[in-house]
C-alpha cells in the first residue's frame, strides 16, 4: 500500500529560480535563503520518495482566463518547466506518474471534491523553484529530479480562491487516496505559495513576520486552527499573495495527526527568511511519528 | 451584484475578483499574449498598433503605454498577466511591484532588506500607514511632488 | 432578489437538432418527438424566463482530454454554436449572464463546489439542442435566443463522473447562490441529457422504458431517492451514456421542494418517446408550488 | 491500479476511465484533430501518413483505417471524439453506434424504431442476451458468419 510518510513546505519564489539559475546563489542577498535549505537537501537525499504531490499554483502560465479551475491534477506522463516571458528555466522536464495521480483523481472525486483532470500543461516556478531549492539543480550528467512528481493546483489568483478548510479537507481525502492504492509507494506531500507577499498597488511589499511566524507555528501544532483562518485574514495580514498560504493546508492535511493515527508530527526542519524579492521566505519539513 | 466583498477596506490593494476579472479580460489576454516570443518582437514594434488589436479600452491601453501598472490593475489588470508585460521589457518582479509605491527601484529595494512593509496602519483603510491613499506615492516620487 | 421559479428537463440528441435544422421536423419519424414539445414552446412563452441556468455536458468539443473539468460554470459574454464536425448548427450565438454567472460562481465556490471558471467555449449540441425544443429555431427576422443563458458543464465523458448525490447537492447550492443575487431575476434550470442510451459496442442500442419511466416517476416526487441511484445501476440499466442523467439532479435539486420550502412540485409537461436515432426521449416541467 | 470498477461485468460495453484514458489519449487527441475543416482535408488526401504524425499505436491507426470502432474502443478510443471519424466521412451517430453491433444500418434503425435493444439478458457479463460476447456480430454480419 502507498503511504504519505512526509510533507514540505516551502515558498516558491521565482527570483529565487531566477537567482540559482545564473548561478548567484553564493551572493550575499541569496545566501541565507539557500543556506536554509541545505538541511532539506540531504534529507531529500536520506528520505528520497518515490512520488512527490506538489500542491502549487499556476501564475497565469498554464491557465490563462479562459479557464480557470479551482483544482486542477495533473495526470499526464511529463510536464515542461514554462517560458514565463524570459525564457524557460534550464532544468529537467517533470516527469509525472499517471497511475498513481490517476488513481488519486478517481478518489477524491468519489469523495466529493470536483477536480479538473490536466493531461497537458507546462509547469511555472510555482513547481520548478521548490523542486531545485529541496534537490538543488540537477547536473547536467545527472540531468533530471529524483523521482516522479504529481502537479497539482490550486487557484488563487481569481476570487473566490478555496477555503482554507475546504483544503485541508482535501488534504485528507488525498490522504485516503494514497493508501488505498495497491503499489507500495513512498509519497512525499509537498505545499507550496507564500508566506506574507503583497505583489501589487501602494501596499506592495508587505511583510508580517509575526503573522508568518505564527502561521507556522499553527501548522505544526494545530493544524485546524490554521485551516479556520478566513481568506481576509490573509490578505490584510500577510498581504494579497499571501493567500497562496491556503495550499500549506492541503499538504498538511494530509498527515497522519490529522486522521487521528498519531499524536502530532515531527518536525525535521524550520526555516524564515526575509526577504527574497518581494516575499518573506518560509520552510517547514514534518515527518508522520 | 451582491458578491460579499470584505476585502475592500483594505488600503492599497485590489483583490482580483470575478467584476475585476470581467473588467479586465481583454487586458489581460493581451498580457497573455506576450508568452509568445513572436507576439513581444510585434508588440514591441508598434505598442500601440498592436494594443489597437485588442478590444481594450483606451484607459487600459494608456495604462500599458505608460508602463502604469496602478491603472492597469484599476481597469481589470492582474499582476500574475500585468508580469507579462514587465518581462517584455526585461523588468524583474520586484523592479514591476516597487514601480506601483512610487519609490524608487534602491528604495524600494531597501525597504525589502530592512524586513518589509510594515502591516502597522496598512489593514484597513482610513489608519495612517505608508500605504494609505493619502501618502501615496511614496519615496521619491512623493519627495518630487512635495517639492 | 432573484428566484428559480422552474425547472426542464429534456434529452439533448444531435439527430434532433440536425432533423429540426434540416426542416425535417414534420417528417413522420421526427413529428411525434417534437410533436412532445408543442406545449413546452407555449410555455416558454407564457413563462419567459430573464435567464436559463442550463446543465448540460459537452461532448468532446470545448473540452478535449488536455482538461477535463468535473464542473465548469460559463463566465464569458457570449458562446458561438460549436462545428462538432458538420458544420456549425445555424441557430443564433448564445449571450451569457456575466454578473449573475459570476454572483454564482462565486457562491457555489464557497459552498465547497469545486467549480471551473469559463471565460471562452463554443457550446455544443448539449446545450443547443435543448434551446431548440424548448424555443423552435429563431426566424431570420428575429434571430436570438429569448433570454441569456448560463452554461454549466459536467464531466459525464470520462470517469469518475460525480456522483447522482453530489450533482443533487450542487443544485441546492445554485439555488441559495441564486436567492442571494440582489437583481429581481426570473431564473429557469434545466438539466439536460440522457434518457436511456448506448453509443458503444456491440450493446449499442440499448433502450430501457421502464427505467426511464421509474426515474421520472422519481425525480418528480421523490427525488433524494434519485440522487441515491449509484452510476452503476445507470451504466447497467440505462446504458453507459445514460449516466447524463446525473445532470438532471442538478435541475432538481434547485427546486423548493428540497429545501423544505414546498410539499413538491407542480408537473406542468411530462413526455416520453422512443427513439430518437439512439435514443429515448425524456421531457418534464416542473413549477415550484 | 485499484481502481474500483463495478462496471465490468457490463457485456459489450467499455467504461471510459482514466485507465482508458490514458490508453487512448494520442488515439482521442488525433480524432479531435479532425474539427478543423483543414485537418479533415489532410486526413482524407492520406489517411496513414495523417496518423503517422500522431504517436498512436498500430492497432490504433488500424482500428481507425478499418474504421472499426470497437477496436478503437479497445484501444482507449472515447465514442464522443471517435465520432469525429465519423463526422469526417459523413456518418450519422446512428450509423456510427450500429457499425458497432455488426448490424446493418437498415436492421439496427428497425431495431431502435421498435423500441432499441432489451436490457433483457443484457445486464451482466454470462447472461444470454444479444449483447453477450457470445453473440457476436449482430443481425446480417452474423448470417453471413454463419453462412
Ligand atoms: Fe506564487
Ligand atoms: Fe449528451
Amino acid at each position: 500500500m502507498a503511504r504519505i510518510t512526509a510533507s514540505v513546505y516551502t515558498s516558491h519564489v521565482p527570483a529565487i529560480g531566477a537567482a540559482l539559475d545564473a548561478g548567484k546563489d553564493k551572493e550575499p542577498y541569496w545566501q541565507p535563503v539557500f543556506a536554509g535549505y541545505d538541511y532539506s537537501k540531504q534529507w531529500m537525499k536520506d528520505n528520497k520518495p518515490d512520488v512527490v504531490f506538489l500542491v502549487y499554483n499556476d501564475h497565469a502560465t498554464a491557465f490563462s482566463l479562459d479557464m480557470i479551475p479551482t483544482f486542477a491534477i495533473g495526470t499526464a506522463a511529463q510536464y515542461q518547466p514554462a517560458d514565463e516571458g524570459y525564457g524557460a528555466r534550464p532544468v529537467p522536464t517533470v516527469i509525472g506518474h499517471p497511475e498513481l495521480a490517476s488513481h488519486i483523481a478517481q478518489s477524491v472525486i468519489q469523495q466529493d471534491f470536483d477536480l479538473t483532470i490536466v493531461n497537458k500543461m507546462d509547469v511555472d516556478h510555482g513547481l520548478t523553484v521548490p523542486l531545485s531549492l529541496m534537490c538543488g539543480n540537477p547536473p547536467k550528467d545527472a540531468f533530471h529530479w529524483p523521482c516522479p512528481v504529481i502537479p497539482f493546483a490550486v487557484n488563487v489568483v481569481q476570487y473566490p480562491v478555496p477555503s482554507g478548510q475546504r483544503c485541508f479537507n482535501l488534504g485528507q481525502a488525498i490522504r485516503r487516496a494514497v493508501e488505498s492504492y495497491d503499489e507500495d509507494l513512498n509519497v512525499h506531500i509537498w505545499g507550496t505559495g507564500g508566506m506574507s507577499h503583497q505583489l501589487q498597488g501602494p501596499r506592495a511589499g508587505l511583510i508580517n513576520k509575526d503573522f508568518d511566524n505564527a502561521f507556522l507555528d499553527k501548522l505544526i501544532a494545530d493544524p485546524a486552527a490554521a485551516a479556520a483562518i478566513p481568506h481576509i485574514d490573509y490578505v490584510r495580514e500577510a498581504g494579497s499573495e499571501g493567500i497562496e498560504l491556503v495550499m500549506w493546508l492541503i499538504a498538511r492535511g494530509a498527515m497522519a495527526d490529522v486522521a487521528g493515527r498519531a499524536d502530532g508530527v515531527n518536525l525535521k526542519h524550520r526555516f524564515f527568511h526575509v526577504p527574497a524579492s518581494n516575499t518573506a521566505v518560509g520552510h517547514l519539513i514534518l515527518e508522520n511519528k | 451584484m451582491s458578491l460579499d466583498k470584505p476585502y475592500l477596506d483594505v488600503p492599497g490593494t485590489i483583490i482580483f475578483d470575478a467584476e475585476q476579472s470581467r473588467k479586465g479580460y481583454h487586458l489581460n489576454q493581451f498580457c497573455m499574449s506576450l508568452m509568445k516570443a513572436e507576439n513581444r518582437v510585434r508588440f514591441k514594434a508598434n505598442e500601440r498598433a498592436y494594443l489597437d488589436e485588442w478590444p481594450m479600452t483606451e484607459e487600459q491601453k494608456q495604462g500599458v503605454l505608460t508602463r502604469d501598472l496602478n491603472r492597469c490593475m484599476a481597469t481589470g489588470g492582474n499582476i500574475y498577466f500585468l508580469a507579462k508585460i514587465g518581462a517584455t521589457d526585461g523588468l524583474s518582479f520586484q523592479q514591476m511591484a516597487g514601480s506601483m509605491t512610487g519609490m524608487t527601484e534602491d528604495e524600494y529595494r531597501a525597504m525589502m532588506i530592512s524586513g518589509g512593509r510594515s502591516v502597522e496602519g496598512n489593514r484597513y483603510i482610513g489608519e495612517d500607514g505608508d500605504a494609505q491613499a493619502k501618502n501615496q506615492p511614496q519615496g521619491a516620487a512623493n519627495k518630487k511632488k512635495e517639492a
